[in-house]
């Protein structure tokens, strides 16, 4: 119909049922890109939103039935590829896309589900570190929980083989991918939980595609993983994919070689643990035991002190002994050696020495003595004689002796001339020989 | 007692080493503590010499219960 | 008394020789001094030696005899 | 007396060498003093080999004896 | 008199025998003197002599007797 | 007299010899002072003699006897 | 006279010689003098022999007899 060739006037109903032909049967199927906005979910369970890009925008609508099974949930913001119809909502007069499916641009519906659950699981807190139990120090029974035929069980078995870890395995077989493999995984998981057998868990598979890892990503196996008071172990694939059982888990191994690695290398950490500490409780009370003695001995032989020192007050005392003795020695010595020096001084000294000088001045002198008394007497005898003899020589008696004879006087006179006397007179004559009285006869020569 | 697990028992063989080796014990107590240890070392060596190396698998029987196999992994 | 510790006796015989080294104490004083420090020598020595063949024997049987006990360590 | 003690012993001995050596007594002083110095010595010397005599006693019973008789030191 | 002490008698000699060799002396004084000096001389002679003997007898004391018998030195 | 000294007498003597020396006396005084020269001379003599003698005998007992017989010398 | 001196009686013998000698006395001068001098001549004679028996009796003395004598110098 050629609804511009004439003015027909439709009511706005006819419009619009007209549009609404056009569109829905041009628009049956069709793929479209754009930014998610005013994205709401009421409790209908119809979700609402609108697509746009920079220079335009349009309606989407998508009904319950097919929301649920969208595997992520869309939000604000997001880009959207949506596959659908466009159809005409009357009411309003507005277009819009019912939406049949919805994937996130550039990801695969599948990253995106991974990533909201992950997403949202954190926010609830399942992957918080505080939750997370630490690994049995000593696990003694390991349960496995994978597929019973898989590479996963083998490599465990081999690392266990080579590593001559005394361990026990419990497997518990499960699917571990494709329709119902997550609720088995789970239940695996609860079960072990209430059998109570087992130390740790091993949960995991050997490595495929994302959507042969599928199983553990889902919800249910997160939650189970969560669940478990037995500390989870999980091991997936290949060590660069990582599961959100992964993040749940007590523990990531990269593998399920690593995962069986970490629970040997656990076992014989301890055993060297146990038996080091065994050596430190040796070490240290022996070298303790050890420390005392030495001490104890070298206090012992500091005890050997009184010894020495006996020793060397002994010392001490002999010295002085014979110091004492030496003193008195000394002392009578001294005293000994001043008196003889005295004593021989003083014998050096005696009056002998004395007396004798004084006999030598003595005889000297008395012999001077003696001397010159008889030099005296000798000289005036000398003398004497000289003038004795000389007197000799002069005697008148030689005149007298050759017989002349002196006449005297009666009154002494010597009578020289006959004129003194008178006859009578008495004349004494001394002769030579003695004297003769004689009376004058006579006189004569009266003149001569 | 028989419920003292392995891990108390080593935790408290360490502390006996810690509180021997910080040489703050007298004698006394340094031999009690030692004895302790020795005890607790041959507890945890006892546990540890138990374990076997042992590979099974659990079957779940129709009516849910549980029974353990012994279990021979194919080769491949 | 018996119930002298180790460390006390230990501690006076480390007194002992102490005072003997410092040549303070008179003949007679040093001679107490020495007496009483080889009783507590003596003291110290033998508990030491106790104290070995304890850790002797606790080690022979950690060896040998003492894993095959029954232990259980009680709760520290 | 048989209070004297060793030390005093000594020490008058050394003050009666002193006074001997400085050579500053009379004769008879210096005898006396001798005597009494000789009996300082003896004295200090029989303390000394009693001193000598129980040390020796002691060091025997610690080498050996000592260790198997009961001893409890007492409290300090 | 039986006071008179050596060294007092070993100064008068002394005395004695500078008056001697200063030649001052009378003949008579010179007597005198060597005659006291002799006197004193004799003295100390004596005394030494005993003093001597007495040094003897204590050294020899000393060596054996002595140390046997009690002695407990008086305090100073 | 008694008092008279043999250094005075000695002392006469010399002037007596001087005297007579001089020859300025008299026969008579020579005589005279000849008579008491031989005085003093034998009076020095005497003296000298009783010295000697003295002296001997101190010798002697010095040697010998003298040290036997009592001697208290007097304070001086 | 007795109290005429040896020397007195020698000179007047001497002035007797020499007036003798002179010649210039009479005979019964010279006979006179003569005379005189013969009397002093005797005199002196005497004199000196008395001097030589005197001396000979106090050497014979001093020699022997006097030492015996009691002798006391008399003050000069």
């Amino acid at each position: 119909m050629d609804i511009f060739a004439e003015k027909t006037i439709l009511t706005v109903s006819r419009l619009t049922a007209l549009l609404r032909g056009v569109l829905e049967e041009n628009f049956e199927q069709v793929w479209v890109q754009g930014e998610v906005s005013n994205l709401s979910l009421p409790s209908s369970g119809h979700l609402y939103f609108t697509l746009k890009d920079t220079g335009a925008q349009l309606r989407c609508v998508m009904f319950k039935g097919a929301v649920k099974n969208l595997k992520f949930r869309p939000a604000d913001g997001m880009a959207l590829i949506a596959r659908g119809r466009i159809s005409v909502y009357d009411q309003r007069g507005e277009y819009q896309l019912i939406c049949e499916y919805l994937e996130p641009a550039g990801v695969g519906a599948l990253q995106m589900a991974f990533m909201q659950l992950k997403e949202r699981l954190a926010k609830e807190g399942l992957f918080d570190e505080g939750h997370k139990q630490p690994l049995p120090t000593f696990p003694r029974r390991i349960g496995v929980i994978t597929s019973a035929t898989g590479a996963a069980i083998h490599d465990i078995l081999n690392v266990l083989k080579r590593r001559f870890a005394s361990l026990e395995i419990l497997l518990y077989p499960v699917r571990v991918q494709g329709e119902g493999a997550a609720p088995e995984i789970g239940r695996a998981i609860d079960d072990m939980n209430r059998l109570g057998l087992v130390d740790v868990l091993i949960v995991g598979r050997g490595g495929g595609s994302l959507e042969d890892l599928w199983a553990f990503n889902e919800e249910v196996v997160a939650r189970a993983v969560y669940r478990s008071k037995l500390p989870v172990i999980s091991a997936v694939g290949h060590e660069t994919d990582w599961t959100i059982c992964d993040f749940v888990a007590d523990l990531r191994a990269p593998t399920p070689s690593a995962a069986a690695e970490l629970v040997v290398a656990s076992s014989l950490e301890l055993r060297g643990q146990l038996d080091a500490l065994s050596h430190h409780l040796r070490m240290a009370l022996e070298s303790r035991l050890a420390a005392l003695n030495a001490r104890v001995d070298a206090l012992r032989r500091s005890l050997h002190d009184p010894s020495t020192m006996l020793g060397h007050l002994a010392q001490r005392v002999d010295d002085l002994s014979e110091r004492l003795e030496m003193a008195l020695e000394n002392t009578t010595l001294h005293r000994r050696e001043r008196f003889e020096r005295l004593r021989s001084v003083l014998l050096f000294h005696s009056p002998d020495r004395q007396t004798e000088r004084f006999q030598q001045q003595l005889a000297m002198l008395s012999h001077q003595l003696e001397r010159q008394l008889r030099d005296k007497i000798q000289q005036e005898k000398h003398a004497f004689g000289s003038v004795a003899a000389r007197l000799e020589v002069l005697s008148p008696l030689r005149t007298l002796s050759r017989g002349y004879a002196i006449a005297a006087a009666s009154d002494g006179t010597v009578v020289t001339t006959v004129a003194q006397l008178t006859e009578g007179d008495r004349l004494k004559l001394q002769l030579f020989h003695g004297t003769a009285i004689c009376r004058v006869e006579e006189l004569e020569n009266r003149n001569a | 007692m028989a419920t003292e697990k392995f891990e108390t028992s080593l935790k408290k063989l360490e502390e006996i080493v810690r509180r021997l080796e910080s040489g703050s014990l007298s004698l006394e107590d340094s031999l009690k503590a030692f004895e302790e240890g020795v005890k607790h070392s041959s507890f945890c060596a006892k546990k540890l010499d138990e374990a076997e190396r042992r590979v099974e698998v659990l079957l779940k029987r129709k009516d849910g219960t549980f029974a353990r196999e012994p279990f021979e992994p194919e080769e491949g």
